[in-house]
């Protein structure tokens, strides 16, 4: 299996999502430029994080117009897996391949911090491996990270089971204390209606190595392990 | 002026140009020259200069550019050590740590544009030190800040803080180097004149190092990156002056970073550095493009030509003056091999970025800009930066330093709460000095890049993984100023001890520093001593501690109506850990460790925070520093690290011995713990100084195995102790004196401690709405 | 072809929270503006464009609007001035 | 006492580098909108208040975007509608 991972201009953890595959699910991995329209054959595509053109007008406004994301939405169509972390969360948001949007943090800060994450569906191709309730620390570090939606797609989502992850405290309890940026219903994370795109604000790529502190993250990528196997 | 003047037009081919102001006495004035200075400048050219010439060396002449009251000084200092590749006088300094693998490192001050324009000041401020380590070929891997300001309690201060750390973190955020380290102290003789100090530290294969020396008669100049904008023109001689409020009139147009092209632009640099098509690199930073063409010629020591209509430019008729010296951000001058200009081309083009030959590599020992066929400038030689004037300005101890360190501060009645050692605890975890930086630091993505093993607040220093190798670099800054001021020598001394300590608590050996000089005015003989001394003083603890200086940047006339600011030589410490895995962190961790203190306690509040902080009164003779000790202390925490005998490190400093227990209780909020101490062994000693004294060379040290660790300390000739014990967090903190209790919960002193800048910060978002019209961020 | 310019303003949809237009009138109160009911902050882009007629630059700003300046999702545009530059 | 709705529009100072409106620039260009010359990106405030009249509550945003609202460095700003509400 062959992972591909986006470079935007402003992209700056394209780097990690490429070593987290090499190195920690041993899986061939390629960069993937975001002026071309040739997906190398990739199975899986990894939308990472950064400030792609600055951020600039919205988080991943711009980057949804690149020549790579058509052939992106396409394999999407096909039921091809996507995962978009942080930034790449925002630009699926804006290209319409997961629902709602990511809007200012609510203090109008940047946050740099661990969370501890809910797994409220295991039901994606980047949770299956893990158990539904778990809870999972790795860090956010973003500035727009508010999940927005009106609420009757929100009350979709929960009923469909595309709620993917929630941001929670110590005791696995979805508090507004816990909320680290005023996301809806404390959305931390959500999936299409099928389960193979998955977006997430917080960084499973920087949860991998217990140098680091956690290796919570390392569930969402052994989860596509799953897809060799099928 | 001179009596024998040519008019331009005899020789060389300069001609004014039609439109530019004639030269006057007022508008040498204007140029910060002094009337000897433009006495040289005219023998150098032997005829009167154009305005562009003007303007060109009243930039390279000044203190920013030419270290023309400093270099003296600065000589004194030591520079080699086998491990330096790179020492002073390129854009960063590099050392080797081994397996072919080299560290660039430099700090720089961004100090007037922050007092001017916080957010975009300190934003420049970041983008301009990581534009000189990645131009070294050197990828950034780490981030540090080291801020000084006024007394939080004032508006314009949290306006300035809340500013200041927002436009820290976006520009880092957004380009991807993870912030990790810094120091910040509040003292109102930063007020007004806010130090804001950005260091950066890159990652480079020791083949891949690159120079900022033109070479090559025939190659090709080439400007990379933005368009060149009428931002900050002679923001170099404005930071070379005081910011009173004549000067308020003179204002450069603030300079407006754009993080995005900054990484588009790091991305292309260190491409085209491996491609092998450039011969040299460097940062069009202050003083644009007239300083880096003049410093990358003199260190080839080749001729230069530019033409001024070449340059890429987002504005329209701009003069030759105007382009020579802008400061438009996120710019590259790059020197290419003759024949390779294409292939830069499309490197650049590949980042979305243009680059376009302005000049030439030339044979005749010149230096020459051109506007089309028109000669506006030229200069004979190749050492335009350095023919500068150099002064050795006049130096005395002020009268007033001299009465504040020779102040009996004994005598300084104890206030009535202080029966109360607990109350006085709690109050000094209140000074933002001391409180937890957490509500800066948690805007800065310190964990981009998968290489931070411990981060901003989680120990002394900093520890970033080298990846490919088992290695581990660890990097802080540091100084306190106010010690500086009551003693320049020994707080020089100091602030490279403590940097050093700082990096040695976490497990890694110290190796060399980076220096970022803030004093005030150099002609007053009080802040000229200051200086000298200072510099003094940095010099015996970089010899004796082995971290010699690879660069650093000098930053003069930080003054308010008030006077100067404290004299603050900031440190940034880089050091080695060659086992990542023994990273080690500040806080307490397991009940039943013993608690052991490394180094002596004594009776010295002088200089202390305790003063400042509960009496208002900065006096007394700061605390000795002895270096042979400092070096023994070293060794002894690295050896007892590496034996795997520690379980925390944390060095005694702002608020002593009892702040730093208090700190390694809980510090990390979320596994508090708590500790019984007894330290009736210093009897002596006063309560107050004992716990609060900020005395040198102390590590508090946490450990399962504390006959292990004494013995160590033995061998090293440091003196230790076993001062009590860590217990679970509910048992609280008590410490037992011979002169008095001091007994707190631990929730009581996390509060203290965590939500003093919270709260005091709580208020300026409701003062200043800092966002900016095009920031979306 | 004529030049113009064209105002858009582009504001939280309708129910989002507008944290900073909260802070703003909270900024306002401390600073002694009692006076202030409420402020909403939106973005404010300004467009100079080439185009036949003033019908031509509205329809031509409408589709960026549309298509890249605001997200449907989140934003609602209003087109505010168009003038001849 | 009446109560006014004023706008407030607030831009980057002219001259000074607009990272952001040039961003946006380039991609209405790759979006194919090539009549586009130059695009601003700042704020737009839209202040509810309280005034005696229409020239009070222009005085008084006046002293909100001096104060507080606009960045003087960087930033400038127009009044640009005040209305009863
Ligand atoms: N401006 C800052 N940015 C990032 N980290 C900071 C900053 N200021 C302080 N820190 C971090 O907070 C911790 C405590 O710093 P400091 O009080 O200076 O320690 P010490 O007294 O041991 O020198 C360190 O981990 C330091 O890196
Ligand atoms: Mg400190």
């Amino acid at each position: 299996m062959k992972v591909g991972v986006v470079t935007f201009p402003g992209s700056n953890c394209d780097e990690d999502a490429l070593l987290a595959i090499r190195e920690h699910v041993h899986l061939e991995a390629v960069p993937l430029w975001h002026k071309d329209h040739d997906l190398q054959g990739v199975d899986v595509v990894i939308l990472p994080g950064g400030f792609s053109y600055g951020d600039y007008l919205r988080a991943g406004a711009i980057a949804r117009f690149a020549p790579i994301m058509q052939e992106i939405a396409a394999h999407a169509k096909r039921g091809g897996p996507v995962i978009g972390i942080c930034n790449g969360f925002q630009i699926a948001c804006e290209a319409g391949l997961l629902p709602g949007g990511l809007l200012r943090n609510d203090h109008l800060q940047f946050r740099s911090m661990p969370v501890t994450l809910r797994v409220e569906s295991t039901a994606t191709v980047f949770t299956r491996e893990a158990s539904a309730g778990a809870l999972l620390t790795m860090p956010i570090a973003h500035g727009d990270g508010r999940y927005s939606a009106d609420a009757a797609t929100l009350d979709r989502l929960e009923g469909e089971g595309q709620v993917v992850f929630r941001y929670v405290d110590a005791t696995g309890h979805p508090t507004s204390a816990a909320n680290p940026n005023g996301s809806l219903r404390n959305i931390a994370g959500v999936s299409n209606a099928s389960g193979t795109v998955v977006g997430l604000m917080p960084h499973p790529e920087r949860a991998l190595d217990p140098l680091l502190g956690s290796t919570d993250g390392l569930v969402l990528f052994r989860s596509l392990l799953a897809l060799t196997k099928a | 002026m001179t009596a024998q003047r040519t008019p331009p037009s005899a020789s060389h081919g300069v001609r004014p140009r039609p439109g530019d102001p004639t030269i006057t006495p007022a508008l040498v004035a204007e140029h910060g020259l002094t009337m000897d200075e433009y006495g040289r400048l005219e023998r150098m050219l032997e005829r009167t200069p154009t305005f562009t010439e003007l303007g060109i060396i009243s930039a390279l002449w000044s203190e920013h550019c030419s270290y023309k009251h400093s270099r003296p000084v600065l000589k004194t200092l030591p520079t080699q050590a086998p491990w330096v590749l790179q020492g002073p006088g390129e854009n960063a300094g590099v050392i080797s740590i081994g397996d072919g693998l080299a560290i660039a490192f430099k700090i720089e001050s961004h100090n007037h544009p922050s007092a001017v324009e916080p957010y975009q000041g300190a934003a420049t401020g970041v983008g301009g030190i990581l534009r000189d380590v990645f131009t070294m070929g050197a990828r950034p891997i780490a981030m540090l800040n080291s801020l000084r300001f006024g007394s939080l309690e004032t508006p314009r201060v949290r306006y300035l803080v809340a500013g200041v750390v927002k436009g820290i973190g976006d520009y880092g955020n957004c380009v991807g180097i993870p912030t990790v380290a810094g120091d910040v102290m509040f003292d109102p003789a930063y007020e007004g004149n806010p130090l804001v100090n950005a260091m950066c530290v890159g990652l480079l294969r020791e083949e891949e190092l690159i120079r900022a020396k033109a070479e090559g008669v025939g190659n090709s100049i080439i400007a990379v990156g933005a368009r060149t904008g009428r931002d900050g023109i002679h923001g170099a001689s404005f930071a070379s002056e005081d910011l009173s409020e004549e000067n308020e009139a003179k204002r450069p147009r603030v300079q407006v970073g754009d993080p995005f092209t900054e990484k588009l632009l790091l991305e292309a640099s260190l491409e085209l550095i491996r491609s092998g098509h450039i011969v040299a690199i460097q940062d069009m930073g202050a003083a644009g493009l007239t300083s880096s063409s003049a410093e990358m010629a003199e260190r080839g020591d080749v001729g230069v030509t530019i033409d001024t209509t070449k340059v890429p430019v987002r504005e329209t008729g701009m003069t030759p003056y105007e382009i020579l010296l802008s400061e438009s951000q996120e710019r590259m001058l790059v020197v290419a091999t003759r024949g390779h200009e294409a292939e830069v081309q499309a490197i650049l083009a590949k980042w979305d970025l243009v680059a376009e030959v302005i000049g030439e590599v030339i044979a005749e020992p010149v230096y020459r800009v051109t506007e089309g066929d028109r000669i506006v400038a030229e200069f004979p030689g190749t050492r335009l930066v350095t023919d500068c004037p150099q002064y050795h300005p006049e130096a005395r101890e002020s009268e007033e330093a001299i009465a504040r360190r020779t102040r009996d501060v004994a005598a300084i009645a104890p206030k009535g709460e202080e029966a109360d050692p607990a109350w006085t605890l709690e109050r000094l975890l209140q000074s933002p000095t001391i409180a937890s930086k957490h509500w800066i630091h948690r805007q800065y993505d310190s964990t981009v890049r998968t290489g931070t093993v411990s981060g901003p607040g989680a120990g002394d220093a900093a520890v970033i993984r080298i990846r490919g190798t088992t290695k581990a670099i660890a990097v802080k800054t540091d100084c306190n100023g106010r010690y500086v001021y009551l003693d320049p020598r020994v707080g020089g001394r100091i602030a490279v001890a403590e940097a050093a300590r700082n990096v040695a608590c976490t497990g890694a050996t110290p190796r060399a520093i980076t220096n970022c000089l803030n004093f005030g005015n150099p002609k007053k003989p009080e802040v000229f001593f200051q200086f000298r001394e200072a510099v003094y003083g940095m010099g015996d603890a970089c010899r004796a501690l082995e971290t010699p200086v690879t660069g650093g940047n000098v930053s003069l006339y930080n003054e308010n109506p008030q006077g100067a600011v404290y004299p603050t030589p900031t440190i940034g410490m880089v050091g080695v850990l060659d086992d990542a895995a023994h990273a080690t962190r500040m806080t307490f961790t397991t009940p039943g460790d013993a608690i052991v203190l490394l180094g002596e306690n004594t009776d010295e509040l002088g200089g202390s925070e305790y003063l400042s902080w509960v009496h208002g009164v900065v006096a007394g003779a700061p605390p000795h520093c002895d270096l042979d000790r400092e070096r023994a202390l070293i060794g002894t925490i690295l050896e007892a690290i590496r034996a795997g005998q520690v379980r925390s490190a944390h060095d005694c400093s702002e608020g002593g011995l009892a702040v730093a227990i208090a700190e390694s209780c809980m510090g990390d909020r979320a596994r508090p713990t708590g500790a019984r101490l007894d330290l009736t062994a210093w009897g002596a000693l006063p309560l107050r100084a004992l716990l609060f004294g900020e005395a040198q060379g102390r590590i508090v040290v946490s450990t399962a195995h504390a006959e292990a660790v004494l013995a160590i300390a033995q061998r090293h000739g440091v003196p230790a102790r076993v001062i009590g014990q860590v217990t679970a967090a509910d048992q609280g903190l008590t410490i037992a004196a011979a002169q008095g209790r001091c007994t707190s919960t631990i929730d009581r002193l996390a509060t203290a401690y965590h939500e003093a800048i919270p709260r005091a910060m709580a208020r300026a978002a409701a003062e200043t709405v800092t966002e900016t019209a095009g920031g979306t961020r | 072809m004529t030049r113009f310019t064209v105002s858009v303003k582009i504001v939280p949809r309708h129910g989002l929270l507008d944290p900073q237009g909260k802070a703003v009138t909270d900024a306002l109160h401390t600073l002694g503006f009692a006076s202030v009911r409420d402020v909403h902050v939106g973005r404010l882009l300004v467009i100079e464009l080439e185009a036949a007629d003033t019908a031509a630059a509205q329809a031509k700003v409408r589709e960026m609007c549309e298509r890249l300046l605001a997200n449907p999702v989140t934003e609602d545009f209003v087109i505010a001035e168009i003038a001849k530059a």
